[in-house]
């Protein structure tokens, strides 16, 4: 493994930058879907966020560990997870791969490494450590798990504990915070007092790097080392990215707590716009070339929700209503 | 009109008011007003009093506790009765136990948002009533009226001990009042929320209102149901259950939880241990599935007890 | 001759042994053997395959969920019981829901060493089988023989789902076996422990031992108590307790938990509600008082149930 | 409040000093009383650790609140615990604090600002930061709030979210991290993975302070800076204290797994010797007013253990058996 990360090429910011349009444009899609009332329960959007996200995505190969969080669409449809899917998850499909069992950010195909994120934030980073743990103990080699978190997240015990047991162990794990200045309405005031979250790194001896989350190259670059150092045998990482959520916590909140000077400072800017202008000034493409790119994903999002909201919901009656796989362990009671 | 949630507010309001030694306490509450808006302005209206805590539920429930030691009564809102999980620990082992070890009571209460609603989702629908009342130590309330959600959680702050307030989200828009009222049953009675001859339903929270619904269908058929709202599961009011079925000889017990040891089954356990001559057939119960709560509005629909559901056991049950 | 805890420490060899999916994971098990030694040379025996884990209940378990998505067969030791509620929130929430949310399944072993022994106090002596069995998607167990505690163990590896192990402390030197079975009744079947006629005992872990010895001073009486082991409490074998209650009418339900929402309510609750006809008299339960458990060995031995209180309400049910 | 704190006297010293032998005078009884069948469950000795226990509780006043834990039996003599409530609450007495309810350190007076453990190992940083923050509420200034936690301890949840929150609400709490080097039989190695517990501070924007644990002096002088930092609205101070456990885990364990070389390295230095070096070489006191010292704390902790043999036990028919305070709310099962 190399020790220094290959550069980013254009070609790699290009991938990364249609990736980043085709969540954007499948998250402004799940919004006007909630807003319609096709979706229930919650959507919670990923918006200023896809430059990070899809940075640990990509990063990641077939047969590395990634358990994305709330605002991973970027990262996710980079794993792996499709259009397809992310829309059959949130409008509950019989055909998605949580059968409308569980929805919207809660899904995954955990087979395949791509771990399904309970609620309750920090969870998933032992659960990552401990599947790592495993392809070690099978001997694989050269395997790498992401998660991400965000500010708030650092607050729980869950992220304490399993970034600590990760670190005894020197897992291959890359744990990255998106520090979006808030958490619901909270903000970072009264989250932690530490000048910077990446001070953390240090109290459980794990390799620290800073983002600017804003800055697609910078995502790149970042998560490019950081996951070649955990795949060389570096143990964690700790990748703190700062920016702003530019959207409210989900659809059903406008964000207006949110400080209009944090939204005017440059950790308000818009991933998306800032990597497209860079794009254009770069003349890797040009103004129609892009105009194209945007309308290929349009089209993709757009025609698969109408072919996900013709798909069947899921039978109740068909429904097996079983917690666990044993048959012959599910209890019955007499009950209607 | 008052909703149950402008209930739970005004609750807050009053104690808050009326005892300075209440603060609140828990995540997004203060300037935000809850992610339910159950602190809305309250913030404002009582500065220094409502905190806006860090994502860590052990730790609020345990500064709660210590801040109980000292004299003080916070009122502690978890964003989701689900996520009191990882609180769990400081209620079960600390708070629960303090008064018992120590003899200084534990005054706080933790409100719990409760319950299922459409597309709430495994994580954002639970019932945990049975969680907390399995351990001693708790008092644990769930309100099912507007009434009751103002002044059950007035009352809950003046306890002495800690009171597990389960207050069901899908009430918090659905039930309106006219007015609140000033006082109440205390905490621990159960009500007679409707009387009939034939049969009683034991319920609480969301499923009074199912089973009311239910009673509506079962007397067109010409069955009279008596409804007993626990209003609080534990402590239990053992002695209103046993009255009801006195007068129908029928138990159905109905619980949004799941079935294995809530609170259906310790209903039914007390009534046959303690009433045994009183029923004339076996007591039945409706409990959601013994599975997660599902995320699909129409699996989450079939997976609780609703109306239906609890008609047909009724009319089972009234044919038996 | 074979202890409990010799039988428990087996059954982990075996599994080693036997399946290259299995590791160990907890405080202190490694080349320490465990705080009761219940692992005692297996990190010698088996190297790379026992761990140390940090003080980190959580993560504990969660490591096991992500090492059993994986493929693994992890079995994670609590050092108590007790603090199995810091690591709550990843078994009810996490291992729980994987297989109904994902489809994956998730098999975990949890083994909790669990109930009280002398001096224990409130930290150190919980019975937490109702608490992991009111959640869907457990499977929960409490082996109360030496047999049982080691072909168990070895069953709940092999199980797809995840297990809670409630593994009995007061048993572990107490109970003796001379050799160990190579199969017996699946996880899920209760076994009559006892025959008789004229009631039957319904109980689990060190209970059953206090039944017992109830049964016997009974039997000098001229009663003939009937006891069933549950060995599982969830599934909780209907079939087997409603054969035995055909048989003696009367039914005594023993468990050294707290009442509310246990084991005893919910056997009670379903004997009530699918073999009402099959009681002659009201159901009876004994539990430990609904209190912490104390620490002094004299509150201790009035707390929880023993032969003789057992034997007691066993009298005033075989009169009733 | 001066910033810099007064200097510790010889008479501070020594006051220190007699308490730590009365500690070890007491703890070596209460593992004789195990010994011999008289006390059940366990016993935990601070052997090696009392140094740094009794400087955490010399320097907090009538006021204060202070959690110790398990192996602060020095510290909790020094804030005012006695040598009668000890040894009855080890024995169950009905006259102790917990009257027989609850046992060994799992002790208090919550009513005195001496609060009494749980098992959960850093559940107590959030109940103190609470106590501290209700007299905040309560307009009550100069209070500090100590409380202390092994190496094995900072692994939990509890501890970090605890110690998070304190800082965010920059509570006058003291935390003390005894590294022991061992938690149970579990080595430092297996279970943080930072080059020093100290480098955890940063992470929570916290003050950090290091002492010696054999030292008395070097613990006295720490403490003392720390306490009054907290007190003085310096915000929560993290004091990790380097020593080794002299004894094992409980009197059950001998401890065998403790590396030979730790023993032999200055960290196996035993601070009661070490401390009593100092006074003779300091003549702060003859080997004969030693010895005095000793025979009076034998007295004391001999006689008293003789007086509370022959209290009575709880009895179990007098007990209310109440977990909950109002009656009225007390639960009544149709069980035996
Ligand atoms: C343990 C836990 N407590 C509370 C919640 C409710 N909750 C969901 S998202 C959220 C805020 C998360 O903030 P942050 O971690 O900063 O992520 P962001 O939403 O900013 O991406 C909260 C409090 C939760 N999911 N888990
Ligand atoms: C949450 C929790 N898990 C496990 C235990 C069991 N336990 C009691 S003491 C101990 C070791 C503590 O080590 P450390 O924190 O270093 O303190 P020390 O004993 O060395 O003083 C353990 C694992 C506990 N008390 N709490
Ligand atoms: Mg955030
Ligand atoms: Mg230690």
């Amino acid at each position: 493994m190399p020790k220094t990360s290959a550069a980013v090429t254009q070609a790699d910011y290009i991938k990364a930058y249609r990736i980043m349009l085709l969540s954007r444009v499948l998250e402004e899609k799940l919004a006007s879907l909630y807003r319609a009332g096709m979706i229930k329960g919650g959507v919670f959007l990923g918006r200023g966020q896809e430059a990070l996200s899809v940075s640990v995505g990509i990063h990641l190969h077939r047969g590395d560990i990634f358990a994305p969080l709330i605002r991973d669409q970027a990262g996710r449809l980079a794993f792996g997870d499709t259009v397809l899917d992310t829309l059959r998850t949130y409008l509950g499909s019989q055909l998605g791969s949580m059968r409308g069992r569980d929805g919207n950010i809660h899904r995954g195909r955990p087979r395949d490494g791509y771990y399904a994120m309970i609620s309750h934030l920090g969870a998933m980073i032992p659960a990552v450590s401990g599947g790592l743990f495993a392809r070690r103990l099978k001997g694989e080699r050269g395997v790498v798990g992401a998660t991400c978190i965000g500010d708030g997240g650092t607050s729980t015990g869950a992220f304490h504990e399993g970034l600590n047991a990760a670190a005894v162990e020197k897992l291959p794990l890359v744990v990255v915070i998106a520090n979006n200045q808030y958490a619901y309405s909270t903000p970072n005031s009264r989250q932690y007092a530490c000048a910077d979250l990446l001070d953390k790194a240090a109290g459980y001896g794990v390799v620290g790097h800073k983002a600017d989350g804003t800055n697609l190259l910078d995502c790149l670059q970042t998560l490019r080392r950081a996951v070649q150092n955990a795949r060389g045998g570096g143990g964690p990482q700790l990748v703190v990215a700062d920016l702003l959520r530019l959207v409210g916590h989900g659809e059903h909140d406008d964000g207006q707590y949110v400080d209009p000077k944090l939204k005017a400072s440059p950790l308000g800017g818009d991933c998306l716009v800032i990597a497209e202008h860079h794009i254009l000034e770069q003349k890797w493409a040009t103004a129609e070339e892009h105009a194209v790119w945007r309308r290929e994903v349009e089209t993709e999002v757009n025609s698969t929700a109408d072919r996900v909201r013709r798909e069947p919901p899921p039978d109740p009656e068909e429904d097996d209503w079983a917690a666990l796989s044993c048959p012959e362990y599910r209890e019955q009671y007499a009950t209607s | 009109m008052i909703t149950y949630l402008e209930a739970i507010r005004l609750a807050q309001q009053k104690a808050l008011a009326t005892d300075p030694r209440v603060f609140l306490y828990g995540q997004d509450i203060a300037s935000f007003g809850g992610a339910f808006k159950a602190t809305k302005n309250l913030s404002k209206e009582f500065p220094g009093r409502v905190f806006d805590a860090t994502l860590s539920e052990d730790a609020i429930v345990g500064m709660a506790i210590g801040a109980a030691i000292e004299g003080m009564r916070p009122i502690v809102e978890m964003q989701f009765a689900d996520f009191s999980t990882c609180g769990l620990n400081q209620i079960v082992n600390h708070a629960a136990t303090l008064y018992y070890r120590t003899g200084v009571p534990c005054p706080i209460v933790v409100r719990l948002p409760s319950g299922g609603t459409s597309g709430g989702g495994p994580f954002h629908s639970q019932s945990m009533e049975a969680l907390y009342a399995h351990y001693p130590g708790l008092v644990v309330v769930t309100p099912a009226t507007v009434e009751d959600a103002y002044t059950m959680l007035f009352d809950a702050v003046a306890l002495d001990d800690p009171v597990i307030f389960c207050e069901h989200k899908f009430l918090y828009n659905h039930l309106k009042a006219e007015s609140l009222p000033e006082t109440s049953l205390p905490i621990g009675k159960a009500r007679l929320a409707r009387t009939g001859r034939d049969a009683t339903i034991v319920t609480h929270g969301a499923m009074l209102h199912e089973s009311l619904a239910a009673a509506t269908e079962l007397a067109e058929e010409g069955f009279e149901l008596e409804i007993v709202d626990l209003r609080s599961v534990k402590p239990l009011d053992t002695d209103t259950i046993l009255a009801s079925v006195a007068r129908t000889g029928r138990l159905l017990c109905v619980s949004e939880e799941w079935p294995w040891g809530g609170v259906t089954s310790e209903v039914i356990a007390r009534v046959s241990a303690e009433g045994f001559g009183l029923l004339d057939v076996a007591p039945m119960r409706v409990n959601a599935k013994d599975t997660p709560v599902p995320y699909h509005p129409d699996l989450w629909s079939v997976h609780r007890p609703t109306a239906s559901t609890i008609a047909a056991a009724a009319r089972r049950l009234l044919l038996s």
